[in-house]
């Protein structure tokens, strides 16, 4: 394969990676809090149907972020009441808000716009556009560095952007703030954080919002950026693999974006080669599937140590029992 | 008004479910004082003093704070009252560093750098004034725990506390570390500051305290000026009837060795050296004592010799050696060569807290053809065990079917004990056998140990209380960075002694 | 201690007031779309266990989660978590239909229990992988066991698309399994019933039943069962108890991807009669709902596999009956069931338990007082000496 | 009154059950009848549904999908008064009418425009999974290309071997672009909701698309060269009518290009796209297919394809 070629197969890894990066940081900041959340799946599809009905009711696509951003709020809302007010399993809390978003969205979708729980197709300002980072024509024909910035930097939706810029500012408010410092404590010792006179309530719903407006932004991408429109179960699974990922990354911001990036090459390479034929022997297209599963477990079990969660995590904060 | 009273509880009841915690608790403590609380376990201070800093909330009461009534609904609220508490387990983020974890929740703005820096320097200055150093940039996990200690009384004086609650504080300290923090605490006081101290050990009370409160099942029995009481007074006014304060023993018949440890090393996951080449030999019908702070290595003596460590060394028992490397090396293999173990931490090692009492009788032994036929279980095997072993250790309340985490902390070291006995060991090995036990109990549990060693078996003891040690040994031996500083017999040495070589200081290098 | 309500309050009164939380919110989501809640409660109560045919649909999708939901729980008791279980049974399947297309079987009582063995060695060999690398190179077994899920379902692509379809079909499918390799189901067993002869409930559900008995049996009562506990909940004082977390691990996960695998006696062998592409339909990830309501008890399983046989059903019917019903309605109602009755469940406990504690403690006596001054300032009191 | 049952995937999938949808819904308003509908939620469901219709008196009961067969070849001897009509499979009972479509015939003429849209000389295929219906499209677009254009190369992706794999916009637009990247700029992709991104993408990138079996070519106007259509609503229709009239006959029938069932789309929406020479060789392909002369291999007969 030619350079070419490899840029083109990173410019496809990036935006398979984006909604995973997305996700998985969202993962971050609730699990770093103590909140596991496998309703990241549930939250996405719901954010994706949102934002696509509502990008497609007002023809605005920023409109449309909102409302999935809120969606997937008023299921973050959800699975805060449960787990921390109520202080119920967070488990079946997630495994309710993924079958509730399944549910809802078709349900919802159908009553909305008779279309099998699709929306209309998106399009125009109804859609995010790509973007021409400045001077891309210009530097293209510079020799690797201009097909580098311009084929694979340029040119994507505004929300990858948003995505990579959200890897620093992860670290940088978990790490060098006073609310980074507090929540990655409430994860790992609540009872600390509360005889320090911080609300641990508050602090867990803090970062399972944010949780939700992350998934919110990483399912409005699926719907609106990536392709243009809903369809149901349309997150595919993608919200178990920032799971994974966010497992894989050891609850870290950067590592979180390596490990998104992998999956995302992963998938991509799944893609370009997804026939391959090995000294003359055809390679079956469902090895070639299977085969960024296959790598995932190899790596993780060749190279990437025991993962130690959040001491506090899963557990919720009860004082008197 | 009394301006002069720092805090004043009034009528204070506390329920956790059906457990009343603290009944109708009135209470006042002057400005500028020491007052001591002291009781059994159970017996509610720990509850009344979290109420007092807001981590609980009291079902009824109302609590005053130099003279004014205030609402303490968190410990927020009690730190702007200028309360500071150092828990009994301790509040601590593990994976966080000592200066993260001062300004936990006191950070002076949106950012850590300024507070850190803020609080670098305090903490210097702290140490300064009252002789506390520990490595800001260190992380809790790797600290012991005297340093632990003593990053939660920073994190309350960074707080500018003036009132400082210290609830156990002395269980994890050497002798002199416990001396170092009365003088702490003394200095404090002359400031002006109030502190309230709870503990057990009515030798601290007497040296200490001005006043003492005395707390006995969730009600407050009595208030005394400690002039004016003793310590026999104290403990009966705990327990509610006179007891034993000291061990009643004949000396030791010492017979043939039965354990014999050489050069030792144990190294533990994140490649620390927690061993640094052991030696000793136990005979039979004596007490070896391993004295030392905790942290020092003795809980990893006792995990290699129970088996669930790993290491390199001899070690032979009866004269044989066992293997102590190899995948065959578990505590399932030691119990057989007539080892038994009671651990450190009963709850999370010697009892399984969500079992019956009488699932938790054969825990370790549960492979004992007694318990089972290889496949099933002989539950009611194991329940006429229990029955068996509940009355002959006075456990309350008598009950096989109720899970260990509804028996209190004494009766849970009976079970265990009882469990640990009866299977009639040549070697026991007892970690901390009265840790969170009260007075009553603890006079069951020596007599236990003694009559034991009386019937020949060799056994090691690790406790952290010097006055244990001291009254259970034949020998002592003490512990500190993985080495044995040196041994002593009971009779011919002192706690001060004994101090020294718990800190590390030889008399070569004294 | 637990001893704050009464049992029946506990295991009854408590999981029919969430259940009746979870309906009447679902009926506010049928009332939004514009139907008739009451008829949609009825029809889906009636169609679920009104009739003999009703229960024969809701038994045999009950029988598919009782074996993922005892498999999850299997696992959970020694703190694994298994969601593995898609794929475990889907390997079943194809261990399952590898028996029934082996041998020219002469009775299904043959079969049956050869299709037992192949199911569960299948799903025990695909949970095997994950528990051996938790184990060796602790890797997270979450992430494994998702990952062969997905290596699962390309597999049986692979196999059913090249490998096993019979030839010249189109169908990504096995050939149908030989007489003697069907099992009966409920109107050859139990005829005056009044199953139809298309009831998909067939003896699988025994062998389900059996499934429980025997977890029951394992965890409570076997050697093996203590040690699978104990590790769960405290490896700490395994390790003190010196039972082997590597055996126990790997034992756990093999149990629990074999009653995984089992699941395809019902759905491969019962019902359809051959593999298909997708024997599992969720039904693996619905056995972590199941496992979590019935708080991992064999009996709290079946309870809980029950329940939403009769939901799958029911919907089924609503669906059927009810115009414009999508069947999406139905994961919006199981969504409820499973957040009210298993996630909000303090929000219906704390008060319940609150309004026995209140009930119960008035008539208790208060403590003797003893004879000393309580309370108070030294200076004010004097104590008795 | 006559009885559709909906397969998994949902009515509104934008081809195969939409496309039946569509059908019954002409015949609902042409005749002013009624009928009965259900979709299935899963695999189960397949034999309960089939009775529940025929005990409620459907007749006849049309089913769709291949996965059908053998759950009706049980079915149908129960309920011998009813007619049953399955489509896309054949099963053998005397009550059952069998419809099959001749999905590589269609998809050779749509190859062969494909090949001759492409000015970059590849092509490409998108499917949802890799079983043999599927590779049947593939095959007879793979056959198409290469007669239009020996040199022709074709790309042939698959989205997923999971559910969700027909349900896959995203990946469908990934695996669209890496086929773009490829050399790719006519893409033809029969893979359900997963189709809809790949028309996307391809719009999106400019380059033309191919829609499946109903007439896509309004998606993206000037953009979707064509689709494969694939008459499922002629063959609901027509059990609808022919049952109502009581003449339905039993048996397989093969709807192809000499019947209309299977046939390539041309609209105002693709009008500007297709040049009267594509019409041309198309037309002549399609006639000789008819006669025989060109005979498109079918990949479910031996499981191979001679165009890859
Ligand atoms: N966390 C808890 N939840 C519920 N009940 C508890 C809890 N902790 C203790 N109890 C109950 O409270 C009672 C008192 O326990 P506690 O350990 O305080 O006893 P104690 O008075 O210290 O006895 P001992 O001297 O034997 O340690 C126990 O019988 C136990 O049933
Ligand atoms: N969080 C809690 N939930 C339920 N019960 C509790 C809780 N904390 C304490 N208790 C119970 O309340 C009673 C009083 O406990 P508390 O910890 O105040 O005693 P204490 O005097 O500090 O004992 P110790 O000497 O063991 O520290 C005990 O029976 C204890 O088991
Ligand atoms: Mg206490
Ligand atoms: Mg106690």
């Amino acid at each position: 394969m030619d350079f070419l070629g490899v840029i083109q197969l990173l410019d496809s890894s990036l935006r398979l990676a984006t909604p995973l990066l997305l996700a998985c940081l969202a993962g971050l900041f609730s699990e770093r809090a103590g909140i596991f959340d496998i309703g990241l799946e549930g939250k996405m599809l719901a954010s994706a149907f949102f934002s696509a009905a509502v990008a497609s009711y007002t023809g605005s696509v920023w409109i449309g972020l909102m409302a999935g951003i809120g969606a997937s709020l008023v299921l973050a809302a959800i699975h805060g009441v449960a787990s921390i007010t109520f202080r119920g399993n967070q488990l079946i809390s997630g495994v309710a808000i993924n079958f509730l978003a399944s549910g809802l969205t078709v349900v919802i979708g159908e009553a909305w716009f008779s279309l099998g729980g699709r929306t209309p197709q998106l399009e125009g300002a109804a859609r995010f556009q790509e973007i021409t980072l400045p001077f891309a024509n210009a530097v293209r024909d510079v020799p690797y560095l201009g097909p580098i910035y311009a084929d694979f930097l340029s040119g994507h939706s505004i929300l990858v952007y948003v995505a990579l810029a959200l890897v620093p500012i992860t670290w940088w408010v978990l790490f060098r703030t006073r609310f980074g410092l507090r929540l990655r404590a409430v994860g790992e010792n609540p009872a600390a954080v509360d005889t320090a006179g911080v609300s641990v309530v508050g602090l867990r719903y803090a970062a399972v919002m944010i949780c939700g407006v992350l998934t919110g932004i990483a399912g409005a991408y699926l719907a609106t950026a990536l392709s243009a429109g809903f369809v149901k179960e349309m997150s595919a699974g993608r919200g178990f693999i920032a799971l994974a990922a966010l497992i894989f990354a050891k609850w870290r911001p950067w590592y979180a974006l390596g490990a998104t990036l992998l999956f995302g090459l992963l998938e991509a390479l799944g893609n370009r080669f997804q026939s391959l034929d090995l000294f003359g022997i055809p390679i079956p297209t469902q090895f070639m599937q299977a085969l960024p599963y296959i790598l995932t477990v190899v790596i993780l079990a060749g190279f990437v140590g025991r993962a130690i969660p959040p001491r506090a995590g899963g557990e919720p904060y009860v004082k008197e029992r | 008004m009394d301006e002069t009273l720092a805090i004043e509880l009034r009528g204070i009841s506390k329920a956790f479910g059906p457990v009343q915690a603290n009944k109708d608790i009135s209470i006042q403590v002057k400005r500028g004082t020491i007052h001591g609380i002291i009781g059994e376990n159970g017996a509610g201070k720990s509850t009344l003093m979290s109420i007092l800093y807001g981590f609980y909330r009291a079902d009824s009461g109302e609590v005053f704070i130099g003279g004014k009534k205030t609402e303490i609904p968190d410990s927020q609220a009690a730190i702007d009252a200028g309360i500071g508490m150092v828990f009994q387990h301790f509040k601590l983020v593990e994976n966080f560093t000592v200066l993260e974890n001062v300004i936990l929740g006191a950070e002076d703005g949106r950012l850590l750098k300024p507070s850190l820096a803020k609080a670098r320097k305090l903490l210097k200055k702290l140490a300064d004034d009252y002789e506390m150093d520990v490595d800001p940039d260190a992380i809790i996990e790797d600290l012991g725990v005297g340093q632990q200690q003593r990053v939660e009384i920073l994190k309350a004086l960074y707080r500018e506390a003036d009132i400082l609650i210290l609830d156990e504080p002395t269980g994890v300290l050497t002798p002199a570390e416990a001396d170092h923090l009365f003088r702490i605490l003394k200095g404090l006081r002359d400031e002006g500051k109030t502190i309230i101290l709870i503990t057990h050990k009515l030798r601290e009370i007497m040296e200490i305290t001005d006043t003492v409160s005395v707390m006995r099942r969730g009600e407050m029995t009595a208030t005394v000026k400690t002039a004016e009481t003793s310590p026999e007074q104290l403990a009966e006014l705990m327990v509610g009837r006179k007891v034993l304060l000291r061990v009643d023993k004949t000396p030791a018949t010492p017979g043939a060795v039965v354990l014999e440890v050489e050069n030792l090393r144990v190294v533990d996951d994140r490649n620390v050296e927690r061993l640094r080449g052991i030696d000793l030999t136990i005979r039979a019908g004596e007490v070896l004592g391993i004295a030392g702070v905790s942290g020092n290595g003795q809980s990893e003596l006792l995990e290699i010799l129970g088996g669930y460590a790993k290491g390199t060394g001899v070690i032979r028992v009866n004269g044989q050696q066992i293997d102590i490397t190899g995948s065959a090396s578990d505590a399932r293999t030691r119990r057989a060569r007539g080892i038994a173990h009671v651990p450190e931490d009963r709850q999370r090692e010697g009892l399984i807290m969500d079992y019956r009492a009488w699932e938790n009788i054969g825990f370790g032994y549960h492979d004992d053809p007694k318990f089972n036929s290889g496949l099933l279980m002989h539950n009611s095997a194991l329940k006429t065990d229990c029955v068996d072993k509940m009355e002959r250790f006075d456990v309350r309340p008598p009950d096989p079917n109720l899970a260990a985490k509804n028996f209190s902390g004494g009766n849970q070291q009976k079970i265990v004990l009882a469990r640990e006995i009866e299977r009639n060991p040549d070697l026991l090995l007892i970690g901390q056998p009265t840790r969170g036990v009260d007075i009553g109990a603890i006079e069951f549990i020596h007599q236990q140990i003694v009559a034991l060693r009386d019937q020949g078996k060799a056994i090691l003891l690790v406790s952290v209380e010097l006055d244990e040690i001291m009254a259970l040994s034949d020998r002592i031996a003490v512990m500190f960075d993985g080495r044995i500083m040196g041994e002593r017999l009971p009779s011919e040495t002192n706690q001060g002694e004994l101090g020294l070589l718990m800190a590390g200081i030889t008399e070569d290098a004294a | 201690m637990n001893d704050a309500m009464p049992k029946w309050a506990d295991i009854v009164l408590i999981p029919l007031i969430n259940l009746a939380l979870a309906l009447f919110v679902s009926g506010l989501v049928v009332a939004l779309i514009g139907k008739n809640p009451f008829e949609a409660l009825y029809i889906l109560v009636n169609g679920s266990v009104g009739s003999a045919y009703g229960w024969g649909y809701t038994l045999f999708y009950a029988t598919n989660f009782i074996f993922t939901g005892l498999s999850v729980a299997v696992a959970f008791h020694a703190r694994l978590f298994n969601i593995g279980g898609e794929g475990q049974a889907a390997l079943g399947g194809l261990g399952v239909a590898l028996v029934a297309l082996s041998i020219d079987w002469p009775h299904w009582a043959l079969a049956l229990p050869a299709a037992v063995i192949g199911g569960m060695i299948f799903g025990a060999l695909w949970a095997a992988v994950p528990a051996y690398l938790q184990v060796r190179r602790g890797s997270h077994i979450v992430i494994t066991t998702i990952m062969f899920n997905y290596i699962a379902a390309a597999l049986m692509v692979y196999l059913l698309a090249n490998v096993l379809k019979v030839p010249g079909s189109a169908s990504p499918e096995t050939a149908r399994f030989i007489e003697g390799a069907r099992l009966p189901n409920a109107a050859d067993i139990l005829p005056w019933v009044g199953f139809s002869r298309s009831t998909p409930l067939n003896v699988s559900f025994l062998v389900a039943v059996l499934a429980c008995i025997g977890v029951y049996f394992l965890i409570w009562r076997t050697r093996l069962g203590y040690e699978i506990r104990a590790f769960g909940h405290s490896e700490p004082a395994a390790l003190y108890a010196g039972i082997s977390p590597v055996r126990i691990t790997m034992l756990a996960m093999l149990i629990s991807g074999g009653l995984s695998g089992l699941m395809a006696i019902n759905a491969v062998m019962g019902e359809a009669e051959r593999l298909v592409l997708d024997p599992v339909q969720g039904a693996g990830f619905v056995g972590i709902a199941v496992a979590l309501m019935g708080r991992s008890h064999p009996l709290g399983v079946f309870i809980a596999a029950l329940l939403f046989g009769a939901l799958y059903q029911g919907g089924a019917e609503l669906t059927f009956e009810m115009n414009g019903m999508t069947r999406e309605m139905i994961l919006v109602i199981q969504a409820l069931v499973i957040l009210f009755t298993g996630a909000l469940d303090n929000m219906v406990r704390s008060p319940v338990e609150r309004m026995f504690l209140s009930r119960r403690r008035q008539p208790e006596a208060p403590l003797p007082t003893t004879p000393l001054q309580p309370g108070g300032h030294p200076d004010d009191a004097k104590i008795e000496p | 009154e006559p009885g559709l049952i909906i397969d998994l995937g949902g009515k509104f999938d934008k081809s195969f059950n939409e496309s039946a949808y569509n059908g019954a819904q002409r015949w609902v308003e042409e005749t002013g009848g009624d009928y009965s509908e259900t979709e299935l939620a899963n695999e189960a469901q397949r034999e309960q549904t089939m009775r529940r219709m025929a005990e409620r008196g459907a007749n006849p009961v049309v089913v769709l999908g291949f996965a059908n067969a053998s759950t009706l070849e049980v079915v149908a001897p129960d309920y011998p008064d009813t007619e049953f009509v399955i489509v896309d499979m054949v099963v053998d009972q005397p009550n059952v009418k069998s419809v099959v479509f001749a999905e590589h015939q269609g998809s050779y003429l749509v190859g062969m425009m494909a090949a001759m849209a492409s000015e970059t000389g590849t092509v490409s295929f998108i499917g949802g999974m890799d079983v043999p219906l599927i590779s049947k499209f593939a095959c007879g677009y793979a056959q198409g290309a290469k007669a239009a254009d020996p040199d022709a190369n074709v790309i042939v992706n698959m989205t997923g071997t999971t559910p969700t794999a027909w349900n896959d916009p995203v990946k469908g637009a990934e695996l669209t672009r890496s086929q773009i990247s490829q050399g790719s700029d006519v893409v033809f992709a029969a893979a359900g909701g997963t189709g809809i991104g790949v028309l996307q993408a391809a719009a999106d990138a400019g380059i033309l698309s191919i829609g499946v079996d109903s007439n896509q070519n309004y998606l993206h106007p000037g953009q979707v060269l064509t689709s494969m259509v694939k008459r499922v609503d002629n063959a609901v229709y027509d059990a609808f009518t022919k049952g109502a009239a009581g003449e339905l006959e039993t048996g397989i029938s093969v709807m192809g290009l000499d019947n209309n069932g299977v046939g390539f789309a041309m609209d105002d929406n693709n009008a500007d796209l297709v040049t009267p020479e594509m019409v041309a060789a198309v037309e002549e392909a399609k006639a000789k297919i008819i006669a025989g002369e060109i005979e498109v291999h079918d990949f479910t007969t031996d499981g191979s394809c001679p165009a890859y």
